[in-house]
């Protein structure tokens, strides 16, 4: 596509006129494919976000059915969801709504070593949202070696974290954390919980990340790390190694070729499950 | 020689739950990263030791900065903490 | 309300774990009265947050209808609402399905003068989401003679600023711009358009101070500015004035004692209306 | 005097469109935020005055910063500009 319709450009013209965008930059966002991973905190605002923006293929994936305890923060999901409807079939029932024209993919299924590369393949922009270590290591890797930049948020109680991996000779996910943390360092949003606004921060900054790299802008937030502190309402921006020459998968000489057993790799599961609530 | 020590991502809960203090080192002797460690697993941590390091380094999933710089640009260990730094200990978060 | 049911502890239990909300806090929010003045880019993220939090009674305040434009970053409002549905209906349509137990207040109106005190008298705190100079200084006044916190956002092109005025001795607006700018210098959204990653961030900034508000949080962000640029992913922490002891209208011996026009005190519009499309 | 010199809000659009600038100021004077703006539209201000100043200071909606701080903390216009301070207008936003 090379040009827009007089509806595309009454829809989008609030971003068309903005200089960065313009006409050039909405044609590009329609081209776009971007998949999310994880239809949940991160999930939600990135893929409402990136559906109104008019990125023109969006997929998601997600194993996991709508409960209760999502609803305080994931906020596509409603109360006619719960225990009705996968994550996934949820999120697209509204997006579908917002914006007839966008082509949307339905990933019901849980992302593994087998499967990561069918999934993915596809798509120019990969955007994690997931909410356990062993599938971020899963992604990076797999990210690495289709060669597609990663979008990675994280939250937990006042906390978020934000970075692109694998993108313009930046660090990967190894390059800074080559070994998973000890099993019992980990907290997931289960045992601690998180606040939603701090989940729609963070996905609305990789939503912002994913139109700058459609966009190739030249600040995108490769080898940079922004932590937020919601507590105090600040942001820090570090500054981060580049690629590490020596890393396991995006080095000069990479020993990871193909992707491995994630949860043998972490000695943790795939998934942030809490079948017993935390009752003050 | 004074300098300022804060956590994020949660790893403030090894330390007494203090996220940002400020300390005054031994002016004597020359301070590394290698040799802070050391001094705050004798004198700050309040947890298990392995919740925070592993050898003489921090654990996996630990991230170390100075005035919000990867310690990787500056040396690791060897990085000779200067009056007035900052120095962060940020464990990376997974949940969505 | 001083405790809470077995299935708000479920539904909410992913944020009463937080130490800094706990049962006592999760009680607070649904005893709280807050009330959105603008159901566009920045009223949207902030009434889904908020609506997901569990903020007992939200009211929104908004005269427009949804049209096309709206779309791209107003991600309450559907393509079925343009042109048939107000944005108060638009909103709260979805938002009561997020939510059955909210006790949604619809202001289909346009605020001012006459009025203003009516609609925000019975709520704890304001969050200003609204898109024009008129009608923050409206607000501000109001919330100082009513004694109330203004939670203010804005967002323009790839920028958002956010503050909270008239909050423990803090300033209010008029405390730092006593005069209201020359109109031939104001950008709105209709001229200069923005990008709507950046209404999503503000706005969970602007749910997120009015959280810290509601909990009585040692740090909410009065006396303090936000400046968000999107392009660099950085934010700037400002340290402003406190309260002006000579301000007009929160001063110890203040000149303004009721509410004035403020169309004619800005010499602009109280709305942000731009019939002709800027095409590119 | 070497200082910084940046602009928010969309103020730069006065300014040629450069966001950031690092300055050289003549070390001979005394530099305040009076004699500063002075200097800006003497030399910098690319477009009409009155979209940036109104009498000796700046027009109704443009706030002054000095390295992150509001200038009304630091005496305005009779602030006494250091080496290496940022100074910066932000112009407020409205839209939502
Ligand atoms: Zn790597
Ligand atoms: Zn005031």
């Amino acid at each position: 596509m090379s040009q827009l319709t007089k509806q595309q450009i009454k829809r989008y013209n609030r971003q068309i006129i903005v200089p960065s965008i313009g006409v050039k930059g909405q044609v590009k966002l329609l081209d776009a494919k971007v998949v999310i991973v994880g239809a949940g905190g991160l999930g939600c605002p990135v893929s409402s976000n990136l559906t109104g923006t008019g990125v023109g293929t969006i997929g998601i994936v997600d194993y996991d059915e709508v409960e209760e305890s999502n609803l305080h923060r994931q906020l596509l999901h409603y109360e006619s969801d719960v225990l009705k409807n996968s994550k996934v079939d949820s999120a697209i029932n509204k997006l579908q709504q917002m914006n007839s024209s966008i082509k949307f993919i339905r990933h019901n299924i849980l992302i593994n070593s087998s499967n990561a590369f069918d999934i993915l393949r596809d798509y120019d922009i990969v955007v994690d949202c997931t909410d356990n270590v062993a599938t971020r290591y899963l992604l990076n890797d797999a990210c690495v070696l289709l060669k597609k930049p990663l979008v990675s948020g994280s939250a937990l109680q006042l906390e978020g974290q934000l970075t692109v991996y694998n993108y313009q000779d930046g660090p990967c996910y190894r390059c800074i954390f080559s070994k998973p943390p000890p099993p019992e360092t980990v907290q997931n949003c289960g045992d601690s919980g998180v606040i939603g606004a701090v989940t729609g921060v963070i996905g609305s900054l990789q939503a912002m990340e994913v139109v700058k790299i459609i966009m190739n802008h030249e600040n995108v937030m490769s080898g940079k790390l922004l932590l937020y502190d919601a507590a105090m309402c600040s942001f820090r921006n570090i500054k981060l190694r580049s690629r590490r020459k020596d890393c396991e998968v995006c080095g000069d000489n990479p020993t990871i070729t193909k992707l491995i057993n994630y949860e043998q790799f972490c000695g943790m599961c795939a998934m942030d499950k809490n079948p017993n609530l935390k009752i003050l | 020689m004074d300098i300022t020590l804060d956590f994020g991502g949660g790893a403030e809960v090894l330390f007494n739950n203090i996220k940002k203090r400020e300390l005054k080192l031994d002016d004597g002797t020359k301070w590394t990263l290698r040799s802070f460690l050391q001094y705050m697993k004798d004198n700050l941590l309040t947890d298990r030791l392995e919740l925070f390091m592993q050898g003489e380094s921090v654990r996996p999933g630990i991230l170390v900065l100075v005035n919000d710089t990867d310690w990787e640009l500056l040396g690791e260990l060897d990085y000779e903490i200067q009056p007035k730094d900052t120095i962060s200990f940020i464990s990376t978060l997974h949940g969505g």
